[in-house]
């Protein structure tokens, strides 16, 4: 019977809104087939030991499939490999350097990366007439693979088509918003020429969004954050930013669990799905599309 | 034993007028008063009544009880059973301030105060002077050495408690006791680390606050301070009460017989030996806190040293144990000089220092007393890298039975040591060392008659095993009776050098003191 | 330290004297003197403003840590105090309580915290440490589970904009520091409750025997502390304008370093309000001038780090020589 | 803690000795018992297997932090340590070094970081709060511009596959804190060293008066912590396969917490080898158990924390009723 069938979904970092939203859809989809559907994850992003011992503890439960988004490409790979031999393995979100997944369900996050760098040189060719200037980038954390993705994404692009955006600083954080905003407000200190920001994760724009709106820069400085959340929605819609790039996390959350019955039930399934990065402007905010990515249905 | 009293006993006349007081209430009344802490029955069930306006001196062996019986007194620790009665009524005592509330106040044995604050704020700690709500601190300092002034005891109310030496914390934990208006008012052992002259001066204080109508319990181990100031002494041994007598109708003997159950005949062990060669030499030696100091200790010599508290005989020493660097000067060790830089190069040639600072330098309270007792000598103890349980359990052991040091187990902590017993692991460490020149400083603070004299007995073991002593005492009659060569500092200053009981207590005094003209005293 | 010793006056080879003499507001001013020089902005009226909001929220927390400190024990929940409050205070704003009653509602809970810690310590005899590492945990997670892993978005403007505005040119933020310094001074230096907290750093079993109410002075220590966390719980919570769980990780360990490099010593007994408010702007304005002269972020986390062990040893020997 | 106070047996109306009885060994086989009745799964040799490789490599820290401790010192930096050797070993590993040359370069580096804390605070005068504080900043900085923030793969499979087999069923990385744990038994209660580590904790004035070497007492802690800490660095390595400098974030915490947890007190002179043993495998019980049981991981947070308390809380009892 689908009741007794348990899957797991491990996440990177429970305590971010992101995952929540992934874990949403699978609860959602666990509800929808009758699946029981452990929410598992690490404490933080960049805890890669953590997630290998969740992996572990979740195999051990024998579950039908497991649903897991890798930390670290390489890092998750042997691990998989070794779960992968006794149960089914779907990636969602990033992918991990292992042949064994069944399935695999992302964004692209240097994709991502790139389509911020497009988002960023379009705001700053509508205030100031061409793709010229200064630019910055501010990263949450050190060492977290979807992020550094999303940098190299957002640096290959501006090298490749905006030759004139200069990135003159490219910031690490520590994970807290206070850290973004005091990065931010001392990047406006020291560069009065500055133009555009890229914040590759919702805290760092949370911060930085607080920071434009403390000077009264949202004219000059245009920000790109990633992912959404209510108060990057309001940032969005008075003009604090002026743009997110956003994810489907939800679609995602809940594919992986179908998926995952399905394979487990031995049906054939799609190797890879691209569940995309949109870029989400103060234009195109009331679209229902994107209403449905700013506003995901949280139970 | 002769009597090497401090200066002139009460007058009889006197202790009339105490007894005349004596008549009174007794003010505090014990019934069946009883502590037991795991594993030791340190008071049995005791009663007792101090009467109103009298000084009491409890007496007893260390380890006895006494510092327990003060501590039920003055709420400092739960007692198991009995009742105690102030002024005829149940009192609860359970927490020191509901004893200060009730004017019981005490100098507790081991100093205890704040060593972080100021003089005056340890003063008036817990009775701060406020005004508006705010500290008064000018006013507190201004009061504080005014006290101080008063009681004659010339120290800086501003000055940090942990820049003043034991002794002199000791007046100050005394002069806070004096000042906060106590109706009763307990000394627990002050004048261990006192020299002559301080110790005068507490007992002009004792006898001030008596005649102002304060009771007094003294505690010590000094048998003449006991015979000068109390009108009764009550006995305790093995936590029980032996007995209460009217100073006058008791003697010494029959004090010691009731603490120890045996009689002393002779405290002070003097064997004279014929010395040997030269160990250790000092020219001109000159530190922080002392100079120019030249003497030198002879195998089978007892060398003491004697002066006023912060004349600087514990510096001399702790340098020529490398604890201090010296500014100039030589040691000889053998006749050859010697660098000592440190600790162990002191340790290396022979040479083992018993710290006058039992609880800052001499121990590790909160380990066990059998850690503290082979800590000099692990290396002994050990092969290889591993130690051996055995002989480190049968070392302490010996220790423990050979110096009649009172604990529940050797894995005890050295802190549940009453005083005394602490203080014969300070020097017990040191003598299966092997060392040949053997430094005591203050050896016998706290420690009691019985121990006192099996202590002095030790000395001349090690004397006869061909080692010499540095003792340093500010009891005078230890040094007196003791010392082959007696050298009095002062100010840092070595001012005289006398062989064994050649001068009196009175010329060693006015040396010491530094009136009159004594630097041009015998040196030999 | 069980290592200091107290032989002073034994090091004359070193002769730097002017450098050795600096108290920490003149290191602070060299700081300032030098970043002055190396970059046009640092001396502007706007990244001084910077500067002061940046330096605010640590050096509060700073001060209540420093109670705790005085009295020889240690308060690891600061951070999460201030993450959980920030949740509290934007979940009774989203529910509609006017601003005084979530704000006295908030503080109020931290009163909560810093009594549980207090009896934890006093009935519980728990270690400091551990109690308070509880909690940090703890308290993380219920913030997550009133948050649901989410952020609350504070739309109450006059709360979120008093963050960010002045008074007299001054930032609200840095008044802050001014309105809670002052009775902290105050109180530490000369009320009685001040001095019982060095008395029971310093000695807890002498301070019972004068009859200091030791327990209540652990009790008010820890209070303090915890007062002073939700207290920029709620400044947080105005300047990000929204209350997230797991912001100010790490915070209090910056707070404790504030405290010790302004000279309070974790033995307990030694320490003063302004040496944390120096602290905290020393490390404000490391940060700060690192990210003016755009320093990589991983020099300056090496930059930080060997800062704070210059600054340290050059106080200790000026404290020492004293 | 400053508050302990010494008067024993006064607290005769609590009477659930069979609980207050528990050796802290006793409260793991009873949270194993419940655990194993509470779910299907807790009880399995895979599962034991995990919850052993779980607890490794934070119990080789808690020893390490352990040997600190007792000598009255605290080392902050052991999970900035583990993370910088993971991108030492891997920088090694990647540039061609043998797997026995990188190990040994890479538990070199630990003796290292162990001897400048030893200079920090003998030297230096540095508190140990402020120079490991300072050496984890750097060294995650460090260890982040060798990588430049990235991580560095592990492509030799010997290596990377040694953390997941087993010897006789019993994982490797278990195996590895017998090997550890053997001899710092050893050397804390059978050897001089391990004696000196107490009285240097206990009184160092007395220590040194004893003759003992007091600054190589505290050098050899800070150095055997340290390495205990590269150990686990390259543990990790061989676990993620990768190095990547921001790995072990708050692992400090996590073995300051065992080691206290397991009877260790901050105070110095306290501690033992199998308590903070017991203390990493009780901390991997809690999460192992919380995961199985499905707790979700905000609660997972509360119960982490208010389990602490209860342990310690019981733990005490029955040190103090000894
Ligand atoms: N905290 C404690 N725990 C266990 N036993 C203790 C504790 N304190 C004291 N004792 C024991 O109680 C007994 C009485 O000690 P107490 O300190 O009262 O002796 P004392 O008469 O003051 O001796 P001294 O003259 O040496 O100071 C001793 O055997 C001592 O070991
Ligand atoms: N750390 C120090 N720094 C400066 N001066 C000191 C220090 N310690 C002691 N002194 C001074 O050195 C002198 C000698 O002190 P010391 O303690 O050696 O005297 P002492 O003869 O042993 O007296 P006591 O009877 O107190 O043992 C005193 O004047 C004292 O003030
Ligand atoms: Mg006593
Ligand atoms: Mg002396």
């Amino acid at each position: 019977r689908a009741a007794d069938v348990t899957i797991p979904i491990i996440v990177k970092d429970t305590t971010s809104f992101y995952w929540q939203i992934v874990l949403a859809g699978a609860r959602k989809a666990g509800k929808d087939l009758g699946v029981k559907v452990p929410e598992l994850g690490a404490q933080a992003e960049s805890d890669i030991n953590g997630q290998i011992s969740i992996l572990e503890n979740a195999v051990s439960g024998k579950p039908a499939a497991i649903v897991i988004s890798p930390t670290e490409f390489k890092a998750l790979g042997k691990p998989i490999d070794e779960a992968a031999k006794s149960v089914k393995i779907i990636g969602i979100d990033s992918a991990a350097d292992s042949k064994a997944f069944t399935s695999f369900l992302t964004t692209d996050n240097v994709q991502g990366g790139r389509v911020a760098a497009d988002g960023l040189a379009a705001a700053i060719t509508e205030k100031y007439g061409k793709a010229e200037g200064e630019v910055a980038l501010i990263t949450a954390l050190p060492g977290v693979g979807s992020l550094d993705q999303r940098a190299k994404g957002f640096k290959e692009q501006l090298a490749a088509k905006y030759p004139g955006l200069k990135l003159i600083a490219d910031k690490v954080a520590d994970g807290q918003a206070t850290t973004g905003l005091n990065i931010t407000t001392d990047l406006i200190t020291a560069n009065p020429n500055l133009r555009g920001i890229f914040t590759s994760n919702l805290i760092m724009a949370q911060g930085a969004g607080q920071a434009i709106a403390e000077n009264k820069a949202q004219d000059k400085i245009k920000v790109i954050g990633f992912d959404s959340d209510e108060k990057l929605v309001k940032f969005l819609s008075n003009g604090t930013l002026a743009g997110l790039i956003v994810q489907d996390p939800y679609r995602m959350g809940y594919d992986g669990i179908k998926t995952a019955l399905a394979a487990s039930k031995g049906e054939k399934t799609e190797a890879n799905v691209d569940t995309g990065a949109n870029l989400i402007t103060k234009a195109n905010m009331n679209d229902k599309r994107a209403q449905e990515l700013l506003n995901p249905k949280l139970d | 034993m002769t009597d090497h009293d401090i200066s002139h006993r009460s007058s009889s006349g006197q202790s009339e007028d105490v007894s005349a007081a004596a008549a009174h209430l007794p003010i505090l009344e014990l019934r069946g008063l009883e502590k037991q802490y795991l594993g030791t029955h340190a008071l049995k069930p005791a009663d007792l009544a101090f009467k109103a306006g009298e000084i009491h001196a409890i007496v007893g062996e260390n380890g006895a009880g006494k510092s327990t019986l003060i501590k039920l007194l003055t709420g400092v620790i739960p007692r198991t059973a009995g009742e105690i009665l102030f002024r005829g009524e149940p009192v609860a005592l359970t927490t020191p301030l509901e004893a200060i509330q009730h004017g019981i106040n005490a100098v507790h044995q081991e100093v205890v105060l704040c060593p972080h604050l100021t003089v005056a704020a340890n003063i008036f700690l817990g009775e701060e002077q406020r005004r508006f709500g705010l500290l008064q601190h000018r006013h507190m300092i201004r009061e504080a050495q005014k006290i101080l002034d008063d009681l004659g005891f010339a120290l800086p109310a501003h000055a940090l408690l942990s820049d003043l030496t034991i002794g002199q914390q000791q007046l100050i934990a005394t002069a806070r006791a004096a000042t906060r208006g106590a109706r009763f008012l307990i000394f627990d052992e002050p004048t261990a680390y006192l020299t002559r002259e301080e110790a005068a001066q507490l007992f002009a204080l004792i006898r001030r606050l008596q005649k102002s109508g304060v009771t007094i319990v003294y505690i010590s181990h000094r048998m003449e301070e006991v015979f000068e100031l109390a009108d009764r002494v009550s006995i305790l041994r093995d936590g029980r009460l032996v007995g209460t007598r009217n100073i006058g109708e008791t003697n010494e003997n029959e004090l010691i017989g009731l603490m120890i159950n045996r009689s002393i005949e002779q405290i002070y062990h003097k064997v004279p030996f014929t010395f040997g060669k030269t160990i250790l030499e000092t020219k001109n030696l000159t530190g922080n806190g002392f100079e120019d100091i030249s003497l030198s200790v002879r195998e089978g010599e007892i060398v003491g040293l004697y002066g006023l508290i912060g004349a600087g005989r514990s510096e001399f020493v702790t340098t020529i144990f490398g604890r201090h660097p010296k500014s100039s000067g030589k040691i000889l060790w053998d006749g050859k000089e010697v660098r000592i830089e440190r600790e162990r190069d002191a340790i290396k040639l022979g040479i083992a220092l018993a710290p006058e600072s039992r609880r800052d330098q001499g121990l590790c309270l909160s380990l066990p007393v059998s850690l503290n007792l082979n800590l000099p000598i692990y290396k002994q103890l050990s092969r290889n890298v591993l130690i051996s349980h055995r002989e480190e359990a049968r070392h302490a052991d010996n220790q423990i039975s050979d110096l009649r040091i009172k604990t529940s187990s050797r894995s005890a902590s050295a802190a549940s040591l009453s005083g005394g017993n602490q203080q014969k692991i300070v020097i017990g460490k040191w003598l299966n060392h092997g060392a040949k020149l053997f430094i005591f400083d203050e050896p016998t603070v706290g420690v009691d008659v019985g121990t006192k004299a099996e202590i002095y007995r030790l000395f001349s073991t090690l004397l006869e095993n061909g080692a010499g002593i540095i003792l340093i005492s500010s009891y005078l009659p230890e040094v007196y009776e003791l010392a082959d060569t007696l050298h009095v500092f002062r100010r840092g200053h070595l001012v005289a050098s006398h062989p064994h009981k050649s001068v009196t207590h009175e010329d060693i005094l006015t040396q010491a003191l530094g009136s009159a003209s004594t630097d041009a005293s015998t040196r030999n | 330290m069980s290592l200091e010793t107290k032989d002073t006056g034994t090091t004359p080879k070193r002769r730097f004297n002017v450098l050795f003499g600096l108290t920490l507001f003149a290191l602070l001013l060299v700081l300032w003197l030098v970043l002055s020089l190396a970059t046009d902005s640092f001396w502007t009226g706007n990244n001084i403003s910077n500067l002061l909001r940046q330096g605010s929220m640590i050096a509060i927390l700073a001060i209540g840590q420093t109670f705790v400190i005085i009295t020889g024990g240690i308060d690891l929940s600061v951070g999460a105090i201030v993450g959980f409050t920030s949740v509290i205070v934007a979940w009774l704003l989203a529910h509609g309580f006017p601003v005084w009653a979530a704000i006295l509602i908030t503080l109020g809970i931290g009163v909560c915290i810093g009594l549980f810690h207090g009896f934890g310590i006093v009935r519980l005899g728990l270690p400091p440490f551990i109690i308070t590492l509880a909690t940090l945990t703890s308290l993380r997670g219920i913030g997550l589970l009133i948050t649901n892993g989410n952020t609350i978005s504070i739309d109450n403007d006059p709360f979120t904009e008093f963050s960010r505005n002045d008074f007299a040119g001054v930032p609200n933020l840095f008044l802050m520091v001014v309105l809670v310094g002052i009775p902290a001074y105050i109180f530490l230096s000369h009320s009685r409750w001040g001095r019982y907290l060095f008395s029971v750093g310093s000695n807890a079993e002498a301070s019972r025997l004068s009859g200091v109410n030791v327990k209540g002075t652990i009790y008010l220590a820890y209070t303090l502390s915890a007062v002073c966390a939700s207290f920029v719980g709620l400044l947080l919570a105005s300047r990000i304008g929204v209350g997230n769980a797991m912001q100010a990780e790490g915070w209090e360990l910056q707070a404790i370093a504030s405290s010790v490099i302004g000279g309070t010593s974790l033995f307990g007994a030694v320490g003063s309000i302004h040496g944390p408010l120096l602290g905290a702007f020393i490390l404000a304005t490391i940060n700060n001038g690192a990210n003016l002269l755009n320093v990589n972020s991983f020099w300056q986390r090496v930059i930080t780090g060997v800062l704070i062990i210059v600054i340290v040893y050059f106080d200790q020997l000026r404290r020492r020589r004293r």
